[in-house]
């Protein structure tokens, strides 16, 4: 895999996050402020209109520049740190081991910047379970599209998992616990970016 | 959903442009508001910044005695770092920076990440986190900044004005806000631009208590008695968390969408209460200053004043949304 | 119906406790507001008042300045006449003392019956009727006061701080009336409190053109379509009656329930108005001084300013609703 | 007829406005400012308490004084001038035919003071059709009940046919041909106004 693979992955994305961008807003609205839906739509435009700008470097790197620039919010600079360090952490081919030791580079980057942990509801109880996915399929030996799969379907029960937890990061631990019952919206989001990943591991 | 906008995705850029036109005293510039004037030499410059729809915080509060810039995000976002890091480098007078940062993670990240980045200026940062409405505790986000802020940004801008240097500086905001307390009740939700309808649902008799500016819900509802009641909680959970006495400075603070003549009821109760106690208001503040966009409903901010606070909540400041002294 | 009171009778009274608290400045007796410093001696003293609910008007003016004393009626009905005649007497110095009154029936029957009254102090009145919605004709009650009442009361106000007489403040105030035009719009309805539900409906996609600012329906409605057109409409009328050209004050108002955001929006396309006609806007005003309660949306107001009325304008005012140079 | 006729039609008055408040409110809101009936009724009830603490002079000339001193808006000063003229013009015992004329001198005083006159949409289209009334009844010998009867069916008539008028005077001249197809507020108190006069002159 090369730089092409995380292009096509980060415009699926693109077009994940704007299809979704409704329904991250109405998660947000319930337990955030309403604009997450907005924050990623807006971020991952501008990373679409880096990428066609054709700038050099790694494209994990500058779309998490370019998240880092744009977005603001909680969001832009978690999404943005952890894709500008897993592009920094792969070379110009890679593996799909290579690609998943990169994305756990990614989420170690939020864990860090976030002072989070898994069970806090946040993004990270979709990205934790979906590194872990990530890299129990490549031991295994599972190629791309399996590996991947594996790692969206683990993002999505994460994100499911989500709903039941009392918040204790972000404007959702606010609410204390009246945040239990949703959805966390940046869990929910993760699930999209992985679904975008298996989708393009899918065709690849 | 009725708004005076052009469009959702436009209404920082226009609002900008038009507090641009309307105060020759400010300097838009690439999403940030700078003093006209440009940077004092040998003064700390102070950089606050946040989510759009509080005004007039923060960039109302941009002039003399106050802040030198402010970096406002789009509706309810913090800012991203190249406004901050640009503002940082264009207010340093040699003297180094503040930030006054709202605590709130998207807030803290931007404004650490553009702390890191930046080249040449010495940063120092101070994280307001006043509001009691959320508990404070290691193994949360802990207390949001609100109401505070704007005490923060007076009391700190006087002591820079003053030529006192950026430590000392940062002890005095610090000290502003370990001194403060809020707490925030809303009438009615707010509605985003972009969303286009309410945050959240409040029924016609109900009162969403523990809120905070960027139109989340509270901790929970109960029935909408009265000012007087609505009064009692919220200054009940502010002296639950550190007990009034002495001279206080208080801030009755409207939401954005309530009138001015109801700031003054609740005021009224708010006074009779610090009275029962046996503290005494001695500084006010009762108005649309740290705001949700066109939420109904109030905060309450206390600040435990000492001679040195006191003094620099007296001294001169001259901004859009603050002016006294000259 | 939620607002922040405790009883819609005791809205005013409530509220001017709160005042009285908040603002060391002033004194509140027999529901007038003064300043609690006293007449000045040799000083022309200037009375105004009307209906509450449109606040900082005209309580929140009084102060070095601008207004000696206010008489603040019930929820949109004038003053009483006992009001007026007690605060006409308290705050005569010596020199006289103006009214300054919008143009209402119930408010010019109420200054009048005060002024016929008025035993002691040489009374003058000044009718404020700024607003272009309104036809001016023998044959109707004449056009409404409303925002440029706080420009009258503004440079009147800084003509007797300087000792100017009776009959030359009078004059300042009438000229200031006739040089200035208003137009409003609502997005809503405002809810008085003893009413408890909305004076008018409108439906989410319709604005009301010409309001005046006691929540009666405006002249017709349009589709909103958006901040530039609204302006545009409100400027297209201003214009229409007294064109625009040379310099220009210019107050973008809010209803009491706009957020300032949008009113910044607001004043952006105002300027830009101002500007394609050649004119300029020397001096601006921009946030929520004569509202209707809670109603969302603006009105504009502009002065034609010659060198007599900026110097007045600029000069220092003191007050709880508008403060610069002291 | 003496004073005590005066105070039982200002308290039967006071009764009417407090049931009509409602209805006066709704008329005010459409082409007013919503408060002609909290003015009335807080207006009538000081001249009851003032008539209770049994003050000395004409109980119309007290009840005018205490509508000017206590009510603010048009309506006030209005109805407080005419009802003080009235009082003023009746002496301790009177006739109906008194009382007409003393009706009639209120009536101008309000055409006076608002500057107004019959087609303006006010008080006055009640007002003056009861005051010719009144005046036509006495001339033709009808005892009290009858002219006050005929009176009170005048001003309702007067107040039923300010609906089509456009307002050129109070509040409602503001709205133009809008306050066309509503009945004026304060038309409507004044029909209030004289039927609890005759309510009054049939029981006396
Ligand atoms: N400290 C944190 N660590 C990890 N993720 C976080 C943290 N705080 C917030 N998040 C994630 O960010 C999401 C909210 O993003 P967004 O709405 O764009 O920003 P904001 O909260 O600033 O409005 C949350 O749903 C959560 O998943
Ligand atoms: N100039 C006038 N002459 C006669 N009656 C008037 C005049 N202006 C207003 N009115 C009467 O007063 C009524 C309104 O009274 P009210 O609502 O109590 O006072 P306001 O208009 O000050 O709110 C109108 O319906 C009308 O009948
Ligand atoms: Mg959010
Ligand atoms: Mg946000
Ligand atoms: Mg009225
Ligand atoms: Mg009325």
């Amino acid at each position: 895999m090369d730089a092409a693979f995380c292009t096509a992955w980060l415009e699926e994305a693109a077009g994940a996050v704007a299809e979704g961008r409704e329904r991250l807003t109405a998660l947000d609205s319930a337990i955030g402020d309403g604009d997450h839906g907005a924050n990623l739509d807006r971020g991952f435009s501008e990373v679409r209109q880096a990428l066609a700008a054709g700038g050099a470097g790694q494209p994990l790197t500058v779309a998490g520049v370019t998240l880092i620039r744009k977005v603001g919010g909680a969001s832009g600079p978690l999404y943005g740190s952890a894709l500008r360090a897993m592009g920094k952490a792969l070379a110009e081919e890679f593996t799909v081991a290579d690609f998943a030791a990169a994305f756990q580079a990614g989420v170690d980057e939020v864990a860090r910047l976030g002072k989070a942990e898994e069970g806090d509801k946040t993004m990270l109880d979709a990205l934790g379970p979906a590194a872990r996915a990530l890299a129990l399929a490549v031991g295994e030996g599972a190629g791309a599209r399996e590996a991947f799969e594996r790692a969206a379907r683990a993002a999505r029960e994460g994100a499911a998992a989500t709903v039941p937890m009392v918040a204790r990061k972000g404007r959702a631990s606010y609410l204390g616990e009246r945040s239990a019952g949703h959805e966390d919206p940046g869990a929910a989001s993760s699930a999209m970016i992985l679904d975008a990943l298996a989708a393009v591991g899918a065709r690849w | 959903m009725k708004k005076l906008i052009n469009s959702p995705g436009g209404v920082v850029g226009d609002a900008l442009r038009g507090m641009a036109a309307a105060h020759p005293s400010l300097l838009v510039r690439d999403q940030v508001v700078y003093r006209a004037s440009g940077p004092v030499a040998g003064k700390v410059g102070l950089v606050s910044g946040g989510g759009s729809g509080h005004e007039p915080l923060h960039a109302g509060f941009v002039g003399y005695g106050m802040l030198d810039a402010a970096c406002p995000g789009e509706i309810f976002t913090s800012p991203v770092p190249d406004q901050i890091i640009a503002a940082t480098q264009a207010v340093d007078g040699g003297a180094g920076v503040l930030h006054i940062v709202k605590n709130y993670t998207g807030d803290t990240l931007n404004f650490e990440l553009a702390a890191d980045l930046t080249e040449g200026a010495e940063v120092a940062t101070v994280l307001v986190d006043d509001d009691v409405a959320v508990q404070d505790s290691l193994y949360t986000a802990g207390r949001r900044g609100t109401g505070a802020t704007l005490f923060v940004e007076k009391m700190a801008g006087a002591a820079a004005e003053q030529g006192t240097p950026l430590t000392e500086v940062a002890r005095v905001a610090a000290e502003a806000d370990r001194r403060s307390r809020s707490f925030g009740i809303a009438l009615t939700s707010c509605t985003t631009p972009a969303a286009g309808k309410p945050t959240f649902d409040l029924p016609d008799d109900q009162v969403e208590l523990g809120v905070g500016i960027h139109g989340e819900p509270g901790r929970r509802r109960v029935p909408h008695t009265g000012a007087r009641e609505l009064a009692e909680v919220a200054m009940d959970a502010v002296h639950g968390d550190l007990p009034l006495y002495g001279d206080l400075l208080v801030m009755v603070n409207g939401m954005g969408g309530t009138p001015l003549i109801e700031l003054y009821v609740v005021f009224a109760e708010v006074e009779a209460y610090v009275r029962a106690k046996g503290a005494r208001v001695t500084r006010s503040l009762v108005g649309n200053y740290v705001t949700s966009l066109d939420m109904q409903g109030f905060s309450v901010t206390v600040c435990h004043l000492d001679d040195e606070l006191t003094r620099l909540w007296d001294a001169p400041v001259e901004t859009p949304g603050l002016r006294w002294g000259r």
